[in-house]
């Protein structure tokens, strides 16, 4: 911690607070709402009608728009796990636990999303829901990587060792996606028997619009994650004086918020 | 210390010999059953023959764990070992008893496997080759990666779960890395191309898992037993 | 909490500002005790109260939130202090092999130490506990309080300088009680240090500290 | 009473979504092993899909059966069961629970793994046929069997308690014939011959280890707390 | 062996000419036993006597060499003589699973009963043992105390006529330990049967027979 430069300390130190989290995301929530609402409307008419249709994948190709950032956001999310459970390891601090947690099954959820409108794409594309494809193979290690760390955490009771197994475990798994991607990818260059419309470069048309939806994804997932993670804490605090009080206040600020 | 720590594993393995019999006998089933499951036709089982061989050894290796760990824990010993000596000796001790208990074995009767899959079955005419050193060089390099791996998945699910699959839920997706480059030496090996890179890669992961997963496997044993 | 024995002796265990929680509810909160060589403590309180817990904290098996546990002045999970060596902890569960004979099952631990215990000595031991007869037997197939008695002739085989028993009187019938505090008694003068906990009153022991622990707080007794 | 038995064991396998989860992921990953150890071909996968699929079947009964028996023999609950009820009662709760919680699911999820294992692939211009209900009636038949044979000897081996386990490496060889008969009658939909016969046999298998099982399981658990 | 007691009771479990063994050694030989209706049998001797195989034995769990059980007047092994309905053995183990909660676990037993115990009632017995707190925990969660107080909670949740317990003062508080006399004598007074082992006397607890067992040779007292 001495060598945080003294505002990074400051912020660290907060962010470790289930307190200080608590009465500040109420805050940041409603711009974070704003914000994605904006950013979908936007990339999704752009997406769905701005955009113009594959010439060789008619209209399924706007499947894209939602199977790209979820397969980009369930990386995303159990490297960010896998952070967390160093930090919490670390520095001992029960906040990066419970966002590890607050994280697992969300990046579960867009795994199985991905996996989901993938496959779907795959019917008219491919003629088949599923390939043995190296992205596709490894995405399902990863939806599988992310069961075992949920069916982990939740067999314990005890919540400092269910945090601490399901930590280890996250960052065991993190060390090995890298070796699992390549493994799977080589494995797949060598069995390049069957045909998969190899694809060629994106249509700078399509490109625009994917990265708002991306954007609008990345914006999502990130209230999802404060969501869940405040849920946490009232689960884990649900004792705690400041949480008891805030629970009443809360709902009174919520209601000058709202009205 | 380490030495009196593998001596007791094995000797409770000794006790233990027809449990540690199981997973051999589990091996040599499964990999019996494909002729009879999918076709008795030696060209066929010699193509599915690595891949059967090696998921057959690695759920043998899985089916194992729980003797080596299960025990200690819900009996104490576990944390009587961890006092006495540090978790990476324990760690280290129970992976070396649990490969020369189990790995070793698979390693040695795989050439039995690999006759009854016609491994180096040769189409008619051509020159016999024989590809079974170098299955058992796989098998040899590979199975110690999983019971690496495979201790940390147990030391963790110790006190969350007597359930079995938890384990194999954990670990099996970290396992396909191995699967993958094992069985893959012996395909190539059968298309007569070279497999010195799997080779290379296999030992390169099985170094790398024992340079890491002692520590945490220690880890994961402190956390079991706190 | 503790009723500090300022004299200066050879083995020492001290805790400093020890701070243990289970499930995240603290059990003891920057608490200091010290345990001298020669002296027997009885740590007490209901169920629940964290004697469990603080023994295999000072075992080093329960992590610490925050404190530090001394074993001669030198931190107990420095490798110097020896301290594993040192220590004979005896758990609830009492770390038996169920498929091994009582003899082997002992040997082991006497192993562990670095000195395998003769046939004799075993059977030495076994005889003041009547168990001679049973050493061949499975530790399965003893009853309750035979198998405590194995555990309990770890005491004499294994030569430690710190003794944490966990309700060491348990299911043993009076006669073994007697041998047990005697022994205690034997460890103590010889400068070892005793901790252990009980829910019953015994008969004849001599201890030196009794620590109390309740529930979230704690007292001196 | 028995009711109440099974209640009681299926609240005990089931007491949460993530446990009821479990055996099918497990099921799931065993299955997806096989593509990465021989090859992700459709026709290959097709032709090796029955003996894969029976396998993982076959690892998940033998897997949980530690959970159901052995589990409730160390803590004590054993003892309580056969206190309150009879020992056939206890037996066959025993039995149904964890078919009703192994077995069924994998029989409900192997479409799953046929698409998995494009077991319905069929070679461009052929049409396509359906086989995934057939796999599943051989799994339908042959996991039950599993279970009641699984019980005997789990029980017998908590009974002999010295070498135990000799028992369950009896008990293994008998799986052989179901694993054989069961897989055979995909292959042999595949191959569009009939398969009838080997239904019948599964049937017949089953019916008998209905028949004799409990008993032999119950005797064998009233020693085991002896 | 047993002090007789000859007046007419509406339980009462009768041992005639029983015989039981552990590894071919006889324990006990052809020995006569009754338990009466409101009476409180303390089983006591050293360590491997063979009490816990006689409570075993009466459990129906131990196979007789020789002999007869009789619960009012019907052999135990015979439905008719509803015996393991009316009957509660609490043993060295206490058969509780510990990936399960408390309340699962409790609850399960009351089902098994026949009538599944309601939260309320659950909460109720957990208060008085001041376990009320950790219903949702894990069994393996809990001290060693608060685990036997769980299985305590079944003799308040079951109903039943015949306690048969074997160490059931093991590992209590004193507080505990008298809650528990307490439901000893209130059940005896009520008309059920209770026999129980201990190494330690409890104070407080009136006890109507004392049972002593001793290696190979038994004797009344
Ligand atoms: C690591 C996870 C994944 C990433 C990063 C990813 C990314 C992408 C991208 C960028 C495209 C557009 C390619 C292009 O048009 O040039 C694409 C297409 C596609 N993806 Fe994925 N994907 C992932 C996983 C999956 C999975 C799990 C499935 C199926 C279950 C899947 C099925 C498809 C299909 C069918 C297409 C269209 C293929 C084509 O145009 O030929 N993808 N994916
Ligand atoms: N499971 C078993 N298998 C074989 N023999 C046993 C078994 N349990 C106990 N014995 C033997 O039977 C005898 C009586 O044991 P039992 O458990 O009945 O004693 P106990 O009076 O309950 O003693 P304790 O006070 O130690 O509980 C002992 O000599 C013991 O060695
Ligand atoms: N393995 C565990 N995991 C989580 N919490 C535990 C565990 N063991 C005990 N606890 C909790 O920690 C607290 C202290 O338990 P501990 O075992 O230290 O008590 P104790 O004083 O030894 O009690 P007893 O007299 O019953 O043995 C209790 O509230 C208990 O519920
Ligand atoms: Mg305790
Ligand atoms: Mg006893």
């Amino acid at each position: 911690m001495a060598s945080f430069s003294k505002t990074a300390g400051r912020w660290f130190h907060q962010l470790g607070s289930p307190k200080w989290f608590y009465q500040k995301s109420v805050k940041w929530l409603p711009w974070l709402w704003i914000s994605c609402l904006a950013l979908f409307a936007f990339g999704l008419y752009y997406s769905l009608w701005a955009s113009p249709v594959d010439y060789q994948q008619g209209n399924s190709v706007r499947i894209m728009y939602i199977h790209v950032p979820t397969a980009v956001l369930s990386m995303v999310a159990y490297l960010a796990m896998a952070v967390c459970a160093v930090i919490g390891m670390v520095w001992k601090m029960k906040m990066s636990f419970m966002a590890m947690r607050a994280l697992a099954p969300i990046g579960a959820a867009f795994t199985l999303i991905c996996l989901f409108t993938g496959s779907l794409w795959g019917i008219p594309t491919w003629g088949t829901w599923w390939e043995w494809d190296a992205r596709m193979t490894s995405e399902l290690v990863l939806l599988f990587l992310y069961l075992g760390f949920i069916a982990l955490h939740s067999s314990f009771s005890d919540r400092t060792k269910a945090d601490n197994a399901a930590a280890i475990l996250a960052i065991v798994g993190a060390i090995n996606i890298p070796i699992i991607y390549g493994s799977v990818k080589w494995w797949n260059t060598l069995h390049q028997a069957y045909s998969v419309t190899k694809k060629g470069a994106i249509d700078p048309q399509m490109q625009t619009p994917l990265f708002i939806m991306i954007a609008a994804f990345y914006v999502l997932f990130i209230i999802l994650v404060i969501i869940r993670l405040r849920l946490e804490i009232m689960n884990r605090e649900a004792k705690a004086k400041w949480l008891q009080q805030e629970v009443g206040l809360g709902q009174e600020s919520n209601a000058g918020a709202n009205g | 210390m380490f030495l009196t720590l593998l001596k007791r594993e094995l000797m409770l393995a000794r006790r233990n010999w027809v449990a540690v019999l199981i997973p051999l006998f589990f091996f040599v089933i499964v990999v019996s059953l494909f002729p009879f499951a999918v076709s008795p036709e030696a060209e066929f089982l010699q193509q599915i023959a690595a891949g059967v061989v090696w998921v057959a050894a690695l759920l043998a290796v899985l089916l194992s764990l729980d003797l080596f760990y299960r025990g200690d824990f819900q009996d104490g010993s576990l944390e009587q070992l961890l006092i006495m000596a540090s978790p990476i000796q324990v760690a280290l001790s129970k992976v070396t008893a649990h490969w020369l208990v189990t790995g070793l074995p698979l390693v040695l009767i795989s050439p039995l496997l690999a006759g009854l899959m016609h491994l180096n079955y040769a189409p008619n005419g051509a020159v016999e080759m024989n590809h079974t050193p170098i299955m058992m060089l796989s098998l040899l390099l590979g199975t110690p990666t999983m019971c690496l791996l495979g201790a940390i998945g147990m030391s963790l699910s110790l006190a969350a779960s007597r359930n079995g699959m938890l384990v194999a839920v954990m670990i099996l997706p970290l396992y396909v890395p191995i699967l993958i480059f094992g069985s893959s030496v012996i395909t190539a090996s059968l298309a007569n191309s070279g497999y010195n890179a799997q080779i290379a890669i296999l030992a390169a992961i099985l170094l790398f898992a024992l340079v890491l997963t002692p520590y945490t496997t220690g880890k994961a044993l402190k956390v079991a037993v706190s | 909490m503790s009723s500090k024995q300022s004299e200066p002796s050879s083995y020492n265990l001290e805790v400093k500002g020890l701070t243990i929680s289970r499930n995240e509810q603290p059990l003891l909160e920057d608490t200091d005790l010290s345990f001298n060589a020669g002296s027997i403590t009885h740590l007490f309180g209901e169920n629940g109260a964290g004697k469990t817990s603080l023994m295999r904290a000072l075992a080093g098996l329960l992590p610490l939130d925050s404190g530090q546990i001394l074993w001669n002045q030198i931190k107990n999970t420095h490798p110097e202090s020896n301290f594993n060596q040192d220590l004979l902890f005896l758990a609830h569960n009492l770390a038996m092999k169920h498929e091994l004979s009582i003899a082997e099952n002992l040997q082991f631990y006497s192993i562990l130490r670095g000195r395998k215990s003769s046939l004799e000595e075993l059977s030495k031991v076994a005889a003041e506990l009547q168990i001679e007869n049973l050493l061949e037997r499975h530790f399965s197939d003893l009853s309750a309080g035979q198998q405590h008695k194995v555990a309990l002739c770890r005491l004499v085989l294994e030569t430690v300088k710190l003794w944490v028993l966990d309700e060491p009187f348990v299911n043993l019938d009076a006669k073994t009680r007697d041998w047990l505090s005697a022994k205690m008694m034997h460890f103590a003068k010889e400068g070892g240090v005793v901790i252990f906990t009980s829910h019953q009153a015994i008969e004849g022991l001599k201890i030196h500290q009794r620590i109390s622990l309740s529930h979230s707080e704690e007292e001196a007794a």
